[in-house]
């Protein structure tokens, strides 16, 4: 029953979130706002994409963090390489291939959020069948360094949220 | 009173009975005959009893109300002149309708006929009746209508299709003229009256557009009666049926012209120019025909030159316009008539009985057929003016007009000559049509073998020759008062006294008939054989065929100078129309703005201005940019001009418009996609279109540069003139100050765009829906081009993947936006009335939701999951915003007024609420079902045309 | 601009420093967007922007409104949230594309790139070019530039 | 009429009828042309009396003396606030016409037409609705908006049926009038601009306040407008665009958009006499000179036009063009000072030419059918249809539409015979059919008005009348050519038509016909309202009766004091 | 302020009419859409520029008019803005049912100086 | 004091901004390949963004937050349809 009045919870709730964020903290909004996120929730369901499931909510915050920080370092990062031009011998940039254990595409979608998010990583393309990953990088040192560190500062923890 | 309806009898009777007729069955000959006699006969009764009201100069004036208020009155008003014109009408037009009853074949449409000669009986009353000079007119181009169904009657024969045409055509543009001339006249004589146009002669012929008014009428009249150098169509129009012929020919429709001009003698007549011109051109048209008359095989055509010949010897009558000359044209009008009439019958008879009307092929029919032989000689004598025949006596009274007036003008001196010598034309061309058809051996080649036709066939033309040899012999007895009647009613009172004897002793004009009549039989005998056997007419004559000359200029004029001139004039290209657009709107802004005071302070430069020239800069660039590419480059066009919009955008930002920046953003990324969508179908431009780069290319390419460069400039210029003025009072500065108060809502553009003006806001949803209607409709006829029909090469190429390969990731994210846009649709939605926002963003937004699923996964993918009905929501949103409008009323109040109030809830407290909300739904529901509508119509095609495999839907949904 | 007065000092100067350091950090994003050798070196370029650029962009403004209004003004963490979803959503598409279309033979090589990931149970070339229609029966493509 | 508290409803009543009939056809399915093709009638039907109930409204109140009208105020908003509708003579006299010509062309479309495509109904109605809102709104920018309403459906009917020939015609028709639409933009946003308003009667009134750089942009402004509406009048060298846009239209949707040419003229005459008439000072009579000259050399570029085309249809435009052409000249004398006779005997002329060129166009296809003489316009509907789908996604119907030739029995091609020569008559100005007496009517006030006591009338007066005579004459002979060889030298089978084909042509012949014997009471009608035009004093007065002063401020304050709502403006 | 708009309006109306009388139709409607930018901005200057003056009011109160950005010339714009959408779009789908019909998206449906 | 330094950094920002966004522009200009208009554009876009919000901090108001909000949730949708477009052939199949 409640399944199918409010078929993506953590969705609903979210949207109920950005309601209120965008109007304001008032019992009326809440209600409007649950109101609205309903029906964006029964919308949601027509297309019945596959479904998160949130295995430790906990680690959610953790990623965060790593994610806010890597990002705030690679800015750094990336606007002294520009400050440099493009010809500076002291970077160079290229593809790297990876592969991926991650399998839920919740997953691999944030994952992809938060390579592109993060500046001088490129996510480019992406097989899933046997889990292959090209990136562009900005400043390339090695590939083994890329590829445990995206495993073991992402990866890992996105696993244990997802799957 | 009994007498004014009688008058309506006579002119509305013709053209009932011509209904009636039109209604009998086709082949209903006899039935037909006795309508069309009877009510001839009706006519003829009639006139008999108005005969003692007309006479002694009276008249009859009945008066139906039609268009008083510009003077067009149905006046009807007969006198002696017209009431004789009349008889001619309605007698004439008894016999040729007993006539035609035998002549049409069976096959004949009889119905046509008789409704056809009906309705032009009618409209000659009308003519020679009408008491108001437009309604003249009007009837005027009745009989030239109806003339061409009567002349078009054999319509399988090209040469009564062409008689038909050049007949309307000539006489109908006559009347035209003659149209002007009487809203000329009129306007001198301040009434379209006919009797207060007719005492109103001085004033017209000394008022400044005399000559114009009189050119124009001379023109309706030639026309009408077949004077040179308009004459040529009366030839042709002989491809009537005879009976036709015989009516039109003699006693109506040619007649009208000399009837217009005596009738309109006392007003327009009298001048030097009416002289010059109407006796020049009749004296002219007099000569000519009678010499072509001469060289006429056929039977018909010498008839019809001999026609416009006499029609010229009234004209020239009417020209000279002395009482006595007046008089006698009214005679020839009366013994022409009758003459001729039965000239053309026993010509028909001829026609009929032997099969042919070439005189080269008729001979010795005397023998045969003593009877007619002897109607029509004696016809024919009267037409030659014979003495003791009726045509004597008119002809000499024409020759004492010649002789007698004079005004000392050249042409005045030679117009005595000019008579005899076309009189002995017309001798010679009678006594041709004696001699060859009647005596000399008997023909032997006839298509038929000929014999006394039926009695009652030549019933009528004995009774007409019957009427000419009493005329020639009693004239004053039978024509005497009745020509009196008709004088007074022409002349007036001043009617000078006249008597028709047949000896006037050894005068001028017996010997000026006699030396006609000599020189006639002298033409006649000398060349005879060369006549006889040639061609028609002489080579000169041939040459100067005028007919064939009109035809020529009428397929140069009406054919092939339209047509180049339309190649010329007009422009088929779009380029060129819009060329001539934008040339006519720089010439209008010129035009107007040329005095305009230039006074253009130097602007300041401060960061914001620095701010918002670099901003235009970059929108300058991106729209010149797009104008450049965008012939060979559209995708980097589309992406310009989306950096072009995006500047707009911000801009008005910029200038303080939050509402347009959201509405423009979200329409932009509306528009760029549609137009992406639309890329798919445009042919490939891998190589330079030929003849690109040469020289008149180039040209062209500079000459739009200049215009374009020019617009900008105007552009700009009228821009800055606003800009640099400082606005007055206008509504907006209302619509600031009351918008809360009056309209409930702080965000003023909205609260207009849904409560003040919001009936332009219904005004255009329904144009989104009609669009949206229009692509639909046109997208389910579409056909492709044969090399867009194929999917785009990325997705054949071999090394290609899936889609779902491709867009593994991106799609998950997009399906993740599903939720959150639909939330912004409701945040814009809920905002509108006090923030930016609105039922549109909103709208659009939805749509663009559905959109990113589309082009997340692929159409039939979206489609197994999710239903729309466009078309449903822009139903529903016209009905709800039309509801919400019509709502008002119930509290008497005018469409869309809007209503706001606070409601006050339980838990949540007070709520805005207001109808232009539910307005607003309205604008919403329909935007979103137009633009979805819109964007799945072309997303589509794809699938339409190049069926896609169909992919299982669980790998999908994964 | 009377508002800009009510606020006290340290806000004004956090504003400030953040507010120019992210439109900075855009700009630099813009820099290298012009200045970058190679199209997969450019798409990292206005990442500088999305990221670093947007995040202080938006922390002064919910900054200074909060200020202003008196109250916590959170709506523009909306903007930042979506940006953070949508922009991965453009580069990923972007790095696609190109890579499509430096890959395809027709539109010409601007730049070396790797061959496609290719998962085992794909067709094969030799396969794929078998069935798929004559090439000449297509008409040349020009790239879109 | 009366008094503001209660509004006569039925003055929206033309606009609202066909728009909301339109809409709830939305609702149906398109299999269900019938009951739409009713839906429509009704509406059509509805729209006529609710004409007619304000034709007797107008007279009534005319003839106590007013010449203006009603006056509608959406929203309750008082001029110069919001939009009003304006019911005078003229706009009344135009509804009537819209509704007298749609229920013939919609009978024909009922003959298969309507079944060539989608929608056909909904977009008829919508058409309607554009055009009437076009003739009510007293608001230029509300004119706009039913401008494009109007011109929105009939890109829609225009390429109703699709075909090369249509698509064709249509890509240039709506790229002309896009361009047209923008340059009404510009003039109405110059006009805002400059006088701050955008109610046409207050227009007239704050012109009279503007001096300087504002009365030239004004100019300006009135000369795009002027040709953004000539563009859709038709007139020369604007006008390429309409024959071959209504050969190509189906003859139904053509008939009907014989109507919108003379929205174009409608928005001229009002505009012009009402902001640049005789009482605008030094603004009078601005446009008059090119609205003669323009009117003459349309009539003579009509005339050269209708006997340069081979294809009927085409001459149909042609007639368009010369009708355009004569009431606009007519317009620019009256507007320079001609006198209310000759502009009367216009609009008079212009209700006949309309509902003839209508009839025309009905005409035209079913004698042309079949005809080898000149090319057909028709694109042949027996090709495959192009659909392949047969399943119905987002609920889009796919009711495959009606493949077979619009006719399929014979009525009477002997009727059509004389339908044709009656409308070539009527056409071509021959008595006593009200083209004539059109033409007589502005003939006669062109004399009577215009003749100075020396004898002299203006030249371009002559050329007017010989122009007027001249293209009379050019369509007689065009159309008798035409009528010749059609029907009277080729020989053989008669094409088949349709009663549903023949019975609109009577119709309007019927009404042509009404139109000739009451053309007392119609001529005394459109002289009255050439009277009321030429006075736009009156017309002005009566809609700002109760207008709202644009400086006032709110009645009540209903401020709440917060200090930090205030919004702060760093000017 | 006023003359740099004045100029952008200019060059995106000349752009926009180079484009409108151009050949192909994709120029066209590429024009039309740059010509429909220009005159909305046009409309929305005649209003007059304002900067930080947006048209929404404080709930109530009297308001100086002056110090406010007019408000209709917007409300006109938006109206145009989609009226332009609407056209564009069916714009384009003429063209590309022009460009499927005649076999070329040449604006006369013919390349030039070849007859049908 | 505050509103000069605000003063002056809303300007140094909003001149960074739109330098950057012109930067952007010579980026769709120049091309070279298709991707890359569509990347200048893409950046155009949140610069603009950008551009709202320091103009709205410049206003004091939030009048421009929606205009910023609609470019965060549907600004890339013009770039995501381009670049499947460039992708694809089409842009939905
Ligand atoms: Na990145
Ligand atoms: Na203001």
């Amino acid at each position: 029953m409640i399944g199918r009045v409010i078929p993506h919870p953590v969705l609903s709730a979210a949207l109920v979130l950005m309601w209120l964020c965008l109007t304001a903290f008032s019992l009326g909004h809440l209600l409007l706002g649950t109101l609205i996120s309903l029906v964006a929730g029964w919308a949601v369901n027509y297309l019945h994409p596959p479904r998160p499931r949130f295995r430790r909510w906990s680690a959610i915050p953790q990623l965060a963090g790593i994610v806010l920080i890597d990002i705030i370092r690679s800015n750094i990062a990336v606007a002294r390489i520009l400050t440099l031009g493009p010809d500076h011998p002291s970077y160079h940039s290229g593809f790297i291939e990876l592969h991926l254990r991650l399998r839920d595409p919740n997953a691999i979608a944030v994952l992809a959020i938060i390579l592109n998010g993060t500046p001088g990583t490129a996510w480019l393309e992406y097989e899933h069948q046997d889990g292959r990953l090209l990136l562009h990088v900005l400043d390339l040192r090695s590939d083994a360094d890329w590829q445990s560190l995206i495993r073991d500062r992402y990866e890992t923890l996105l696993m244990e949220i997802f799957e | 009173m009994v007498a004014q309806n009688l008058l309506l009898l006579l002119v509305l009777a013709p053209f009932v009975s011509a209904a009636l007729a039109a209604t009998l069955p086709i082949g209903a000959r006899n039935g037909e005959c006795w309508l069309a006699g009877l009510t001839m006969v009706l006519a003829l009764v009639v006139l008999g009893v108005l005969y003692p009201d007309v006479a002694e100069g009276g008249r009859v004036i009945a008066r139906v109300d039609w268009i008083d208020s510009v003077g067009l009155e149905l006046a009807f008003r007969i006198d002696g002149f017209s009431w004789l014109f009349m008889v001619l009408v309605a007698g004439i037009g008894f016999l040729v309708i007993l006539y035609a009853r035998y002549y049409m074949s069976p096959e004949d449409s009889a119905a046509r006929l008789y409704a056809c000669l009906l309705a032009f009986a009618g409209a000659m009353s009308g003519l020679i009746l009408s008491g108001n000079i437009i309604m003249l007119v009007v009837f005027w181009e009745l009989t030239s209508l109806v003339s061409f169904l009567l002349i078009g009657y054999w319509y399988h024969r090209q040469d009564a299709r062409d008689g038909a045409r050049m007949s309307l055509i000539v006489t109908a543009s006559g009347g035209l003229c003659l149209l002007v001339a009487m809203i000329l006249i009129g306007q001198i004589a301040g009434s379209y009256d006919l009797e207060t146009v007719l005492i109103s002669g001085p004033q017209i012929t000394g008022h400044k557009l005399y000559p114009v008014a009189l050119i124009l009428f001379v023109l309706g009249a030639f026309t009408k009666s077949a004077q040179f150098p308009f004459h040529f169509w009366l030839p042709n129009a002989m491809a009537a049926p005879t009976p036709v012929s015989a009516y039109l020919h003699s006693a109506t429709m040619v007649k009208a012209g000399v009837f217009v001009l005596l009738r309109f003698h006392p007003a327009l007549g009298g001048t030097v120019e009416w002289f010059q011109i109407v006796t020049g051109i009749g004296l002219a048209t007099m000569l000519l025909g009678a010499v072509i008359a001469l060289f006429k095989h056929d039977l018909k055509g010498l008839l019809a030159y001999s026609t416009i010949s006499h029609l010229g010897l009234i004209t020239a009558l009417a020209g000279i316009g002395t009482p006595l000359a007046l008089i006698a044209a009214v005679f020839h009008i009366v013994n022409h008539a009758v003459f001729k009439a039965s000239l053309f019958m026993a010509a028909g008879i001829i026609d009929h009985e032997t099969g042919t009307r070439d005189m080269r092929r008729l001979s010795g029919l005397a023998r045969v057929m003593p009877i007619t032989a002897t109607l029509a000689i004696i016809a024919s004598g009267a037409m030659a003016g014979v003495p003791l025949l009726n045509g004597f006596l008119s002809k000499e009274m024409f020759f004492e007009a010649t002789y007698v007036w004079n005004n000392g003008s050249p042409l005045d001196n030679a117009a005595p000559y000019i008579a005899v010598l076309a009189a002995s034309f017309s001798t010679a061309y009678s006594l041709r049509f004696i001699v060859k058809v009647f005596f000399g051996p008997p023909a032997t080649d006839l298509p038929r073998h000929p014999h006394e036709p039926p009695l009652l066939m030549r019933l009528p033309v004995a009774v007409l020759v019957a009427i000419c040899v009493s005329i020639g012999l009693f004239p004053q007895f039978v024509l005497g008062n009745l020509l009196e009647t008709a004088g007074l009613a022409l002349i007036g009172p001043d009617l000078p006294h006249f008597s028709l004897k047949i000896w006037h002793g050894v005068n001028a004009p017996l010997i000026m008939s006699l030396i006609a009549m000599g020189l006639g039989i002298m033409i006649y005998c000398l060349p005879r054989r060369t006549i006889n056997s040639g061609e028609d007419g002489t080579r000169l004559m041939r040459k100067l065929d005028i007919a064939r000359i009109y035809e020529r200029a009428m397929r140069v004029l009406t054919q092939r100078l339209p047509r180049a001139a339309l190649r010329i004039l007009s422009a088929n290209g779009l380029q060129a129309q819009l060329r001539a657009v934008v040339l006519l709107t720089l010439a209008a802004g010129w035009f107007a703005l040329r005095h305009l005071d230039w006074n253009v302070p130097l602007p300041e430069m401060r960061s914001r201005e620095l701010v918002f020239a670099l901003l235009w800069i970059v929108g300058g660039a991106c729209a010149i940019g797009a104008a450049w590419q965008a012939k060979y480059h559209r995708f980097a066009a589309l992406i310009l001009m989306g950096g072009a919009g995006l500047v707009t955008c911000a801009t008005f930002v910029w200038l303080s418009a939050p509402d347009l920046a959201v509405t423009q953003l979200l329409v932009e990324i509306a528009t760029t996609t549609l137009l992406l969508l639309g890329l798919r179908w445009l042919p490939k431009r891998d190589e330079e279109i030929a003849g690109d780069r040469n020289l008149p290319a180039r040209i062209r390419r500079f000459r739009d540069l200049l215009i374009a460069l020019t617009c900008g400039a105007g552009m700009t210029a009228m821009a800055l003139a606003v800009l640099l003025t400082t606005p007055g009072a206008s509504v907006g500065d209302w619509f600031l100050r009351n918008a809360y108060v009056e309209g409930g809502g702080t965000n003023v553009v909205n609260v207009i765009l849904v409560d003040f003006r919001a009936f332009d806001t219904f005004g255009e949803i329904t144009v989104l829906a009609v669009v949206g209607l229009t692509v639909y409709a046109l997208l389910r006829r579409f056909r492709a081009a044969p090399e867009s029909t194929e999917r785009p090469r990325p997705q054949l190429d071999a090394e290609e993947q899936a889609l779902e390969a491709y867009l593994f990731v991106p799609a998950v994210l997009m399906q993740w936006m599903f939720a959150p846009i639909i939330t912004l649709s409701a945040y814009l939605f809920f905002r509108g009335h006090d923030l930016p926002g609105g039922g549109f963003a909103a709208g659009v937004t939805l749509a663009v939701a559905i959109l990113l699923q589309y082009v997340a996964a692929n159409v039939r993918w979206v489609e197994a999951r999710l239903t729309v009905l466009p078309i449903r929501w822009m139903a529903t949103g016209l009905t709800v915003a039309a509801a919400v409008g019509a709502g008002s009323w119930l509290f008497g109040y005018p469409f869309l007024t809007a209503h706001a109030q606070y409601l006050d809830l339980p838990v949540i407290g007070k709520v805005p609420f207001s109808t232009a909300m539910l307005f607003d739904f309205g604008v919403f529901a329909l935007v979103l079902g137009a633009i979805v509508l819109m964007l799945i119509a072309i997303a589509h095609q794809s699938l339409r045309v190049a069926p896609r495999p169909r992919r299982p839907a669980s790998k999908e949904a994964n | 601009m009377r508002h800009l007065e009510t606020l006290p000092p340290w806000a004004a100067i956090l504003i400030a420093v953040f507010v120019m350091i992210g439109a900075t950090m855009t700009l630099l994003g813009g820099l290298g967007i012009v200045r970058l050798k190679g199209y997969y070196q450019r798409l990292h370029a206005p990442t500088l922007g999305y990221s670093g650029g947007t995040g202080l962009i938006i922390l002064a403004s919910m900054l200074m409104f909060s200020l202003l209004e008196g109250r916590w003004i959170v709506h523009e963490l909306m903007i930042g949230t979506f940006i953070m979803i949508t922009s991965p959503i453009t580069l990923l598409m972007l790095g696609r594309a190109a890579l499509r279309r430096d890959r395809d033979a027709k539109l010409g090589h601007d730049e070396i790139v790797p061959p496609m990931l290719r998962a085992p149970v794909m067709p094969q070339p030799d396969e794929a070019s078998a069935t798929a229609p004559a090439p000449a029966a297509a008409p040349p493509d020009r790239p879109h530039r | 009429m009366n008094d503001a508290l209660s509004p006569d409803h039925l003055i929206i009543a033309p606009i609202l009828i066909p728009l909301v009939a339109g809409a709830i056809m939305l609702f149906y399915n398109d299999q269900n042309r019938q009951t739409k093709l009713m839906m429509g009638l009704a509406a059509v039907a509805l729209t006529f009396i609710a004409s007619l109930e304000l034709v007797a409204d107008v007279k009534s109140v005319t003839e106590q003396g007013g010449t203006v009208v009603g006056l509608y105020p959406l929203g309750n908003w008082p001029v110069p606030i919001g939009i009003v509708l304006v019911l005078d003579r003229l706009s009344v006299m135009m509804v009537m016409l819209t509704a007298l010509l749609a229920g013939p062309s919609l009978i024909y479309a009922a003959a298969g037409w309507h079944g060539k495509g989608q929608h056909y109904h909904s977009m008829f109605q919508f058409l309607l609705a554009g055009v009437n809102g076009a003739f009510l709104t007293g608001d230029l920018f509300n004119l706009f908006v039913f401008f494009e309403v109007m011109l929105a459906a009939s890109y829609g009917l225009m390429l109703h049926g699709s075909g090369p020939e249509r698509i064709r015609a249509g890509l240039h028709y709506i790229a002309i009038n896009l361009a047209a639409s923008l340059l009404f933009l510009i003039g109405v946003a110059l006009i805002y601009g400059t006088t701050g308003t955008l109610n046409m009667a207050d227009i007239g009134r704050a012109l009279y306040w503007l001096d300087g750089t504002d009365r030239l942009l004004f100019h300006a402004a009135a000369g795009f407008l002027g040709l953004a509406f000539l563009i859709k009048a038709a007139v020369w060298p604007l006008c390429f665009w309409l024959p071959p846009t209504y050969a190509a239209a189906s003859p139904p949707a053509a008939a009907i958009m014989a109507i919108m040419t003379k929205v174009g003229i409608y928005v001229i005459l009002r505009l012009s006499l009402l902001v640049l008439g005789p009482d605008a000072g030094p603004s009078a009579g601005f446009g008059a000179p090119a609205l003669m000259i323009a009117g003459v050399l349309t009539m003579a570029f009509g005339m050269i036009g209708i006997l340069g085309t081979p294809e009927l249809a085409r001459k149909g435009g042609y007639l368009a063009i010369i009708s355009s052409g004569t009431v606009l000249a007519a317009i620019g004398f009256a507007q320079a000072g001609g006198g209310p006779m000759m502009l009367g005997g216009a609009l008079y002329y212009m209700v006949g030419s309309t509902a003839a060129i209508s009839a025309f166009f009905l005409i035209a296809e079913p004698v042309s059918r079949g005809d080898q003489g000149s090319d057909t316009a028709q694109t042949p509907e027996t090709e495959p249809d192009p659909l392949s789908e047969s399943w119905a996604p987002m609920g889009l119907d796919t009711v495959e539409d009606v493949a077979t030739p619009a006719s399929t029995r014979t009525v009477s091609w002997l009727t059509m015979a004389v339908c044709f020569g009656l409308v070539a008559a009527m056409l071509a100005g021959l008595p006593p059919l009200p083209g004539f007496i059109g033409k007589f009517a502005i003939l006669r006030g062109a004399v009577e008005d215009n003749l100075s006591h020396t004898g002299a009338l203006p030249a371009i007066l002559w050329v007017y009348a010989a122009m007027l005579i001249l293209s009379g004459l050019g369509a007689l002979i065009a159309l008798m050519r035409f009528g010749i060889r059609r029907f009277w030298a080729e020989a053989g089978p008669t094409p088949r038509i349709l009663a549903l084909e023949v019975v609109p042509a009577v119709i309007l012949l019927a009404m042509i016909a009404l139109q000739t014997l009451r053309a007392d009471a119609l001529l005394s009608y459109t002289r009255a309202t050439a009277v009321a035009l030429l006075e736009p004093a009156t017309y002005r007065d009566a809609v700002l009766k109760n207008a709202q002063d644009v400086r006032a401020a709110p009645v009540v304050n209903l401020a709440p004091e917060q200090p930090g709502n205030e919004v702060e403006v760093d000017p | 302020m006023e003359i740099i708009l004045a100029l952008a309006i200019g060059v995106l109306v000349g752009s926009g009419v180079w484009l409108m009388l151009r050949p192909r139709s994709y120029q066209v409607i590429v024009g039309l859409c740059l010509l429909a930018y220009g005159v909305n901005l046009f409309i929305f200057a005649m209003g007059r520029l304002y900067i930080g003056a947006a048209p929404i009011m404080p709930k109530g109160g009297f308001v100086d008019p002056t110090a406010y950005a007019d408000p209709l010339p917007q409300s006109l714009v938006l109206t145009a803005i989609v009226i332009s959408f609407a056209t564009t779009a069916l714009f384009l789908v003429v063209m590309i049912a022009a460009r499927g019909a005649t076999g070329t998206d040449h604006v006369d449906g013919k390349e030039r100086g070849r007859d049908e | 004091m505050s509103a000069d330094i605000l003063r002056f950094a809303l300007a140094y920002a909003q001149i960074a901004l739109i330098l950057a966004l012109a930067l952007a522009c010579w980026r769709m200009l120049r091309g070279p390949r298709a991707q890359d208009r569509v990347l200048g554009l893409d950046t155009m876009y949140i610069n603009a963004m950008l551009l709202f919000l320091v103009i709205g901090m410049g206003n004091g108001n939030v009048f421009f937050f929606e205009g910023a909000l609609v470019i965060a949730v549907l600004g890339f949708v013009t770039t995501v349809s381009a670049a499947k477009f460039l992708m694809r052939g089409e842009v939905i199949e």
